[in-house]
């Protein structure tokens, strides 16, 4: 018996070991560039919240007599744009509705498109090929396309820049969701659990659910991304948030016009898209490969 | 003669091959189950063996209504499941329960072991939490497992363990019938022998009857009682093992049998090997199924269908050279 | 093949199908009345009553969209107030730009990002391999309105090279035709470019974890020929997809990078249009949008069979004995 | 006896995974002599597939790792070979087919294109002589109107079918040794039997040595001379397949072959099964790998690692009580009903 004891204690801080190996964190968290993306969005998320505190002056307040300054002149960080605003703190408020525009809009695309999904994918038959049909539709258009003609519908504005953007990611998820909860549908232990007299409620999210969000999480990721350069993509064009709100992208547009004069305008919001963008797809990549390497998103 | 538990007719189920033109019905189908009859007696086992592709999965599934038939009816203690209603469908098939072959991939990983093998309570209602909790831990020790494995999440176990979990949760709810699909093919032959045991011991403690799918004719002949030899969709040959092992009347069986590898090196063996491969059952051949790879066929089973005949108390074939 | 077609097909009405009730319903939904705010405010009321029933507009809905319908079937967009031409014709004076613009950003695309991808997959965990990794994930993350602007200020600002708006004609010469290309196909390249790298390296490197790429080097083939033969063909299939949808992309992505560097192609009209409030000409030039969209998948459906002969397009059940 | 054809001389392999290293085959050494056939049976994890893939190190790497040992063919340390020299020796001397026919051919090319290339890869022939011989080897494996056949894909072929065609594409080029791994587990009965059957005339026919990797005692008993029975990446018996069905020496080998189900095997008394799980290969191993499973474990066994020794002539066992001195007596049915996990 006292054999059995040992192997029994040797068995169990082996399960232990391996446990801790397999540990979801440790495994993002060993990847250098998932937690490089991690401290990026730390940054944009600080700079967000605490951006009254960290910007040095007000974002909209205007001095035509200090307009198109250069960087580090009288005190503004990185010069001012043509009506004199300062760039620095337009760059930290712009933070907020990039943040603001992200989330909200792959929410909102994710609550709709995924609930689209699920019925689909989960009930079938026909009511799949309708879903699925519109769902084409709606695919059909270019995504910047749909939301540029949604814009020009709803007017500008941050709601209806959430909106445009976030009903243009709903076939996305739809069709990610809808992937995922087929296969997970055919998955053994759903039949199993079918054929142990479950209801369609338990099977759903008692079963399917869990076990088809991992590859969603990582796509709404990726999508906050793609919502991100939306936002400045439709502020670019003039479609989308309201002058004078500090936008990426309105400000991108507007240092456009003066490259020759101060190209420090165009080049800094620019950078700010990009790294925000590159910090949330390093993180969604790590995010992938530590949830399921094979995983395809 | 011992008392009828499930009775099974002119059993089918043909998958509609989809059409590439919509709103038109299709005309092709695959007829996975072509028409079964048997019956399943208390407290026996009945194995059904048959290459892949024979239907036998499908007619495991059939059998507790998962997938419903095209045609025919299945008897359970007298009631017909196939023209059940939904919730009394699920009232009775607390009795029928299933185990199924990939122990990697029948429990969900994001449950807990415990709460998998108390789902089965959950979804009836029965009992409070403290009993259903007693329940698992006494389930974990009947498979003989260490009731501290409730704990953990199925990944953390061995193909071996996995399976004995199933057994459990297919046990949960104290089932007269337990439907085996291919339970020990994916286990290494010594995991194979305890997951065996513990099925026969299960069987005598909590007087449950089997139907045991499988490939494996050593299997089978060592668990069953009764064997059906299934080939595209159809029975060809059905009967005690002793009857059919020694009197195999199908020369599909007679050749399934010889095909059994040696059981020493020095065993001498006289092979049937067969021509060809199985038939697509979309397209299945006419008469007997089994004509083009017969040996020994004649002009008759080329055109007609031969029927169940008997040949000695249970053991019945559908061959036209039986008769 | 036959019956692969025929249901391929017959699945493109609904999808279009519904397109236009989405681009019907969005242009209805537009605020106030759509003939006044088409034709600006100085216009008279008289004006704006007489543009209303040209443009059908007084009809009940049901009309309206069955008129519109019926129209469309006929390939009549309408006419546009601003060009005073037929919408059709505006669609094929631009289209073909904006064909040029991202025909030639795909093959740019292709001619690095496949390559690359091979590279980093062949080469994986290398030094190489984390270059193109690095940056193919800065080039799907960038935003290519501000690399179009960024190149303008390079090339034609400070270096002053190249062109930085509108288009050459070919009838000038070869090259001051591909001048004015370069910097609008570089832009609009870049993430296809990178897309394809990633596509590419993650399904060499699936593929190149089967069973038959073991087998083939256990035949003793040659390194080169189990990855550019065997791997490769395999690692296609996700590649066409993601190059279907890129194209399909980039035809929608042009709309930036045309209006950065003024090329006279479809996403410039849209946008020309929204300004000056054209509802008929962004109406019809979304349709066909669209409709170029959806015939794009339907190519590289038809594709796929061509690559990879398992997927048996008219068999349901794939395969099979 | 002349010099063996190949020798496996203590073999480790190691598989990295992050920090864990986990070691599938622990100093194996057998050899194989001209027109012999090897079968090595384990159970899954057992190392025999890596010690396959091994001789002609086709196990990816990394994670995997040759760590120690050699491999002779004719004389040569294959490990020490360049790429080049051991690309010459694959598919050539000395080739493989593998578990599941399914996937080991290439979907995207005709089987004649891959036939066709492994012929092209070590002779110089035309390609219409080299079609020429691929139709000859679909015809010897049996393939039916082997000249159309030769143009199809791999999916439109059955299972047994594609097997023989993995077969033909082994057998281009006459190796001397042909490596199976587990060639018909993924094959119903009656397919199996006609491969191994197939596998058989072949052998005489064309003079070739194979090695039998397989779970399944019964295909060893149809094929093969000799057996290395592994256990935890080493192997712990050897013999030829008559004395080691008749004599078998370690209580592993006893566990294995009666937890066979055999004709005789009554059904009211429990199968013979052994207890437990085989060890975890990424800890490393004190004392004899077995120990744990073993019912007639005793201190020793805790200590120190048996090694492979002869106890007769052709008989090798790893087992510390199966030296000359000690004899274990093999208990009937040994292992009784070990249900305990």
């Amino acid at each position: 018996m006292e054999t059995i004891n040992e192997i029994e204690q040797s068995k169990e801080l082996q399960y232990i070991q391996a446990k801790r190996e397999q540990s979801f964190l440790r495994k993002l968290l060993r990847n250098r560039f998932a937690a490089l993306g991690l401290v990026i969005i730390f940054i944009l998320i600080i700079t967000a919240i605490f951006a009254p505190w960290i910007a040095t002056h007000s974002p909209n307040a205007m001095d035509v007599s200090k307009s198109l300054l250069s960087p580090g002149q009288q005190g503004h960080l990185l010069g001012t744009d043509s009506y004199g605003r300062d760039t620095f703190s337009r760059i930290v408020y712009g933070s907020r509705i990039s943040l603001i525009v992200g989330v909200s809009a792959v929410l909102f695309g994710a609550i709709f498109g995924s609930l689209l999904g699920l019925i689909s994918g989960y009930v079938g038959g026909r009511t799949d090929s309708i879903i699925m049909r519109m769902v084409d539709g709606m695919m059909a258009f270019p995504f910047i396309l749909l939301a540029i003609v949604l814009m020009t519908v709803l007017g500008q504005g941050l709601v209806n820049v959430v909106i445009a953007i976030g009903v243009s990611n709903i076939p996305g998820f739809a069709r990610v969701f809808r992937g995922q909860v087929l296969s997970v549908k055919e998955a053994e232990y759903i039949e199993v659990t079918r054929s142990l007299g479950a209801k369609h409620g338990r099977i759903l999210f008692k079963h399917i659910v869990p076990n088809s969000i991992a590859p969603l999480i990582v796509y709404a990721t990726m999508s906050i991304a793609g919502a991100i350069i939306s936002e400045a993509s439709l502020s670019f064009l003039g479609l989308g948030i309201e002058p004078p709100t500090a936008s990426w992208g309105s400000m991108l547009q507007e240092g456009k016009d003066f490259l020759v004069l101060s190209p420090q305008l165009a080049t800094i919001s620019g950078l700010a898209i990009l790294f925000t963008v590159l910090g949330i797809n390093l993180f969604g990549d790590g995010l992938r490969d530590a949830l399921d390497p094979k995983m395809k998103v | 003669m011992m008392e009828t538990l499930l009775e099974v007719n002119e059993l089918k189920k043909h998958f509609p091959v989809s059409n590439p033109i919509p709103f038109k019905k299709s005309t092709q189908s695959v007829k996975a189950v072509d028409g079964v009859n048997f019956n399943v007696y208390q407290g026996e086992t009945l194995g059904i063996v048959g290459e892949s592709g024979c239907g036998k999965s499908t007619m495991a599934r059939l059998v507790n209504q998962l997938i419903k038939p095209t045609d025919g009816s299945v008897i359970f203690k007298k009631q017909n499941l196939v023209d059940m209603s939904a919730e009394k469908l699920r009232q009775t098939r607390q009795q029928i329960q299933m185990v199924f072959q990939d122990p990697y991939a029948s429990l969900d990983p994001r449950l807990k072991v415990g709460e998998l093998i108390a789902e089965p309570l959950v979804i009836h209602q029965i009992g409070d939490r403290a009993s259903q909790k007693q329940r698992v831990e006494d389930l974990l020790e009947i498979v003989g497992l260490n009731k501290r494995y409730a704990d953990r999440y199925p990944h953390e176990f061995s193909g071996g363990q996995r399976q004995r979990i199933n057994i459990a949760r297919a046990l949960t709810l104290n089932p007269e019938l337990v439907i085996c699909d291919e339970p020990v093919s994916a286990l290494d032959v010594s995991v194979q022998a305890q997951v065996i045991n513990l099925l026969n011991t299960l069987q005598q403690d909590f007087k449950l009857t089997y139907i045991f799918i499988s490939h494996d004719l050593n299997v089978v002949r060592y668990m069953c009682d009764r064997i059906a030899v299934m080939y595209l969709g159809r029975i060809v040959e059905i009967g005690t093992f002793e009857e059919i092992y020694s009197n195999p009347q199908h020369p599909y069986t007679k050749a399934l049998f010889s095909a059994i590898p040696k059981e020493s090196p020095f065993e001498e063996k006289e092979r049937i090997i067969l021509k060809g491969t199985v038939p697509s059952p979309l397209n299945p051949p006419s008469g007997c199924h089994f004509h083009e790879r017969c040996p020994v066929a004649i002009d008759i089973c080329k055109t007609k269908e031969p029927r169940m005949i008997t040949k000695e108390n249970t053991h019945q074939t559908s061959c036209h050279l039986a008769d | 093949m036959k019956k692969f077609l025929i249901k391929r097909i017959f699945q493109l009405i609904p999808t279009l199908f519904i397109v236009a009730v989405i681009v019907f319903f969005i242009t209805r939904m537009l605020p106030g009345d759509p003939a006044a705010v088409m034709l600006g405010p100085q216009a008279s009321a008289e004006d704006v009553a007489a543009y209303s029933e040209r443009l059908g507009l007084n009809d009940p809905l049901h009309q309206q969209f069955f008129d519109y319908l019926v129209n469309l079937t006929r390939f009549d967009f309408g006419n546009s107030l601003n060009y005073n031409q037929p919408v059709a014709d505006l669609i094929m004076e631009r289209f073909p730009n904006t064909i040029i613009l991202a025909v030639s950003a795909l093959i740019l695309a292709i001619l690095i990002g496949v390559p690359a991808g091979i590279l980093a997959a062949k080469k994986q965990n290398t030094f190489i391999d984390y270059i193109v990794t690095t940056l193919s994930l800065v080039g799907v993350s960038m935003p290519i309105f501000w690399l179009g602007v960024m190149l303008v200020l390079l090339f034609s600002v400070n270096l002053g090279w190249l062109p930085s708006t509108g288009m050459g004609s070919i009838n000038e010469g070869l090259w001051p035709f591909l001048r004015h290309l370069i910097l609008p196909s570089l832009a609009l390249a870049t993430i296809p470019m990178a897309e394809f790298a990633r596509v590419i390296r993650s399904s060499m490197l699936e593929t190149l974890s089967n069973d038959y790429i073991k087998a083939a080097r256990s035949k003793g083939l040659k390194e080169t020929i189990v990855i550019y033969k065997h791997a490769l063909k395999n690692a296609l299939t996700p590649l066409l997809t993601v190059m279907g949808l890129q194209f399909s992309k980039l035809l929608g992505g042009a709309v930036l990078t045309e209006t950065i560097f003024s090329w006279p192609g479809m996403g410039l009209l849209i946008v020309n249009a929204i300004d000056r409030r054209d509802f008929v000409v962004v109406q019809g030039s979304v349709i066909f949008v669209a409709i170029i969209y959806v015939v794009i998948n339907l190519i590289v459906d038809i594709l796929y069979k061509v690559v990879n002969p398992k997927i048996n397009l008219d068999d349901p059940h794939g395969g099979g004995n | 006896m002349s010099e063996p054809l190949l020798k496996i001389d203590n073999l480790h392999v190691e598989f990295k995974t992050g920090s864990i290293i986990t070691r599938a085959v622990n100093g194996v050494t057998f050899e194989l002599n001209k027109q012999e056939n090897i079968g090595i049976v384990g159970e899954s994890g057992s190392g025999k597939s890596v010690t396959a893939t091994s001789i002609l190190q086709l196990i990816p790497s990394p994670p995997a790792k040759i760590a120690n040992g050699a491999i002779y063919f004719k004389g040569k340390n294959l490990l020490e070979l360049s790429t080049k020299e051991i690309r010459k020796i694959r598919g050539n001397e000395i080739s493989m087919i593998f578990q599941d026919p399914s996937t080991s051919l290439n979907p995207v090319f005709t089987v004649g294109n891959q036939l066709i290339e492994t012929i092209r890869a070590h002779k110089k022939v035309s390609k219409k002589h080299a079609k020429q011989k691929a139709i000859s080897l679909l015809d010897l494996v049996g393939i039916p109107a082997p000249d159309k056949r030769i143009d199809m894909y791999p999916h439109e072929f059955s299972g047994g079918m594609r097997q023989r065609v993995m077969i033909a594409i082994a057998l281009a080029c006459d190796p001397k040794v042909l490596i199976a791994d587990e060639p018909t587990t993924a094959l119903d009965v009656t397919v199996q039997a006609q491969i191994l059957n197939l596998m058989k005339e072949l052998q005489e026919k064309l003079a070739m040595s194979i090695i039998m990797i397989t779970h399944d005692l019964g295909v060893v008993w149809e094929t093969c001379d000799k057996l290395l029975v592994m256990y935890a990446g080493r192997v712990v018996e050897s013999a030829s397949v008559k004395d080691l069905y008749q004599q078998p020496l370690h209580p592993y080998t006893w566990g294995l072959l009666d937890s066979q189900i055999s004709e005789e095997q009554n059904s009211s008394e429990p199968l013979a099964s052994i207890p437990g799980s085989p060890p975890d290969l990424s800890y490393e191993i004190k004392g004899c790998p077995f120990v744990e499973r073993c019912p007639y474990a005793q201190e020793i066994c805790y200590q120190k690692t048996p090694q492979l020794n002869e106890t007769t002539p052709g008989h090798a066992v790893a087992c510390h009580f199966q030296t000359s001195e000690h004899q274990l007596e093999r208990k009937e049915r040994g292992y009784s009903d070990g249900d305990t996990t």
